[in-house]
């Protein structure tokens, strides 16, 4: 079986490498008809690696962390409290801010395609959009979680959100405790991605350090 | 479609994590050079305007299965938009296979430019809602039962939520149904609410009493339970 | 278990035909000169007694969905029987990579001979029922509605089946129960009935009014409805 | 993309090359190890070959064509019936006959394996085992019917019969019009295997000559 193994593993390799030359063409193709010009796919592949990923979801987290009025303006709505700070960008249209309590933990997954709040978050990881991931998420929260290394208490509901619609999830993880005084900056250093996505919590101030 | 793009509720892929515990596991999104590429292609394509989102996820989730849950997911795109384009008679599958422009273009309502990518992701020109032309039919805390249908056809209702019942508990928008649109059938806008359903309901008494799953449906989803 | 196996009510894997009409298509049950090798060793190995058919089943539905939909089938076979051999060390994972012996066989029931082929073929001793040890619960008419189950472990009640409403059709017998003999856990024999859904219950009401699916199930699959 | 079919097709091909040399040391260690003999092997594929096949479940289906009796046996208890003829082989241990009629056609499948009466129809073909098969017979099998030429009228139900228990069905094909006088083994010739599965009826005497 492990012979098997290496040959489908061979057999990805040679895949990504026909992959290349395949949208090489692809995209020459694209540029002589006109469609698209490369200059534009360069920005688009640019914005997404430098100005339109997590750190906009972190600072949404952080002022409802430390803006009650903020706060209330996400609960009541999302959509609009995120666009005024300037993130409306595509795949963040229509949001849903879901708050992570004692009481209640929330994940997002989309089983049926790639679903994802690309304005505050940026591009999905890999992850997010594999056959594990989506088949999982929905049947089985707490196995995917305890991957994550994120134990949720059985007296704690899991709440997964199954993007199904063009609305999109941004979960505001619970405010790390030892917080009290820390500045916006600081506290933006505590929310990750997976925090945002609900597979994990805000780091501790020690995880941080 | 109950196609491999309906997972939720499978068994048998295997773990999601590698490197379990690691804080913000998978930081790259991309695993190989030509995939930035397709991104950034499928994002550009969009401007000539010849298919909406809904189509172009039904011929994503249109080709085999057996590929789908196989292929690496920019690959997926890539069928997806050759897919697109060839139907549209934007390319022909002998110019996919040598590069080679053999034909001339059709005509399209736009080309986007690099000065105005951040104009364009930024415009909102994706939002899904659409003015309010009736009420809504159902109010939040109302139980609801969904239908149990299996098109061929492009839906967003999973095969895990089918004849189910949950509560409503959000109302939406009036939005763009995906069922008519991604099927080449108009907006067809409908009421969108987000329905919770218990763990319970979806998959069995085993499951944790407080577990819950929500899903956004319209009401051509559902009727009162 | 939701695997790669519970095929049934899918979408997308493409005709079944490639030769329309051909009165009777694919004659020919191998396509390699390793299948028939497969399925003569699978056979030969049952005598040695280490394992049921449903432990079998489970073992070849256990391999990832993606490798179930993609492999000759005769090879999800042999992925099933070295996962048995490996689970009770009849063999090691060196000794299959390489195909030379470097451990001492494990002691089992029996080898089968090739003078005693026609008859151990024909012996029935394959056969599932068991003596009947209590009354059946339903009868021939009775409606039921199959259980919302999801388990990770082996079950013969399929995913399109479930939380259904049928009708019983035949009384089969008191028969070994698969989601406790294919997971280990001895026979624990059932009534085993024949039920029938319409077309219309399990996939919508779209389906021509006359048509049905049965399905065999023993009775802790499902309630009177 | 037909390039990369292209690709996948080259990849089968190596598969399969590959399983030849993984079976024949699975096969000499099987025997080394004393597990099998290699000539039992030949046996059981030999007598699949050559004995155990559809052959048999045609005998069975013109017995009841032109045997009241053993037509209301085969109803009333297919299992006993056909062993009464010497088909006890495994994968026969239960038998259900199913007749089809001008009301209902029967057909069969095993979405969740490959549960097939091999005491009757002997291996079953590649395509009754494929995705394809199991998964649209359920669903769709007027689709797949006709893709077997065989068109059943809108009138007539169609009763699939999914194989989930050691429960095995043999179909038995309506009887063509025309084959009053013929005798059985002339009637034999017209009984597919394919018409036993009901994806086919049985061939008209014009399909036969």
């Amino acid at each position: 079986m492990s012979g098997d193994h290496d040959h489908d593993g061979a057999h990805d390799h040679s895949h990504l490498s026909d992959m290349d030359a395949r949208i090489r063409a692809l995209e020459s193709l694209l540029v002589e008809k006109g469609y698209i010009e490369s200059e534009a796919v360069d920005e688009i592949v640019e914005l997404y690696e430098t100005k339109i990923g997590p750190r906009n979801g972190a600072h949404v987290v952080v002022k409802a962390w430390t803006e009650p009025e903020f706060e209330k303006w996400l609960r009541d709505d999302a959509t609009a409290a995120i666009h005024s700070l300037g993130y409306t960008s595509r795949q963040g249209e229509h949001m849903v801010a879901v708050f992570n309590s004692d009481d209640t933990h929330h994940m997002v997954v989309c089983t049926l395609c790639s679903c994802y709040p690309w304005s505050v978050l940026g591009l999905p990881p890999t992850w997010y959009k594999s056959p594990p991931y989506r088949s999982r998420s929905v049947i089985d929260p707490r196995g995917v979680l305890e991957e994550f290394g994120t134990v949720v208490p059985e007296s704690t509901a899991v709440e997964v959100h199954d993007s199904t619609a063009e609305t999109r999830y941004l979960v505001v993880p619970q405010r790390p405790a030892g917080t009290e005084d820390w500045t916006a900056e600081q506290l933006q250093k505590l929310v990750t991605r997976n925090s945002m996505i609900g597979t994990s919590f805000a780091l501790s101030p020690e995880q941080a350090t | 479609m109950n196609g491999g793009q309906d997972l939720g509720g499978m068994h048998g892929f295997g773990p999601v994590v590698s490197e379990p515990g690691k804080p913000d596991y998978d930081v790259e999104n991309y695993h190989a050079h030509w995939e930035p590429r397709v991104m950034g292609m499928v994002v550009a394509m969009g401007a000539c305007g010849q298919w909406n989102i809904d189509i172009s996820r039904h011929a994503r989730e249109s080709i085999s299965p057996a590929e789908y849950v196989t292929f690496p997911y920019y690959k997926i795109w890539t069928e997806g938009l050759e897919k697109l384009m060839l139907e549209r008679s934007m390319v022909t599958a002998e110019e996919l296979t040598t590069g080679e422009m053999r034909t001339p273009p059709i005509t399209v309502k736009g080309r986007l430019k690099k000065a105005d990518v951040w104009t364009a992701l930024h415009s909102l020109g994706g939002a899904a809602n659409r003015p309010e032309t009736r009420k809504q039919k159902f109010k939040v805390g109302d139980l609801v039962h969904t239908i149990n249908t299996h098109p061929t056809t492009h839906t967003r209702l999973p095969r895990y939520a089918r004849g189910r019942t949950g509560e409503i508990t959000k109302i939406l928008g009036f939005h763009v149904f995906p069922d008519s649109a991604g099927n080449g059938k108009g907006d067809d806008p409908q009421w969108l609410y987000q329905v919770r359903f218990t763990a319970q309901e979806l998959w069995g008494e085993d499951k944790n009493p407080r577990d819950t799953v929500t899903l956004d449906l319209w009401e051509p989803h559902f009727n009162s339970a």
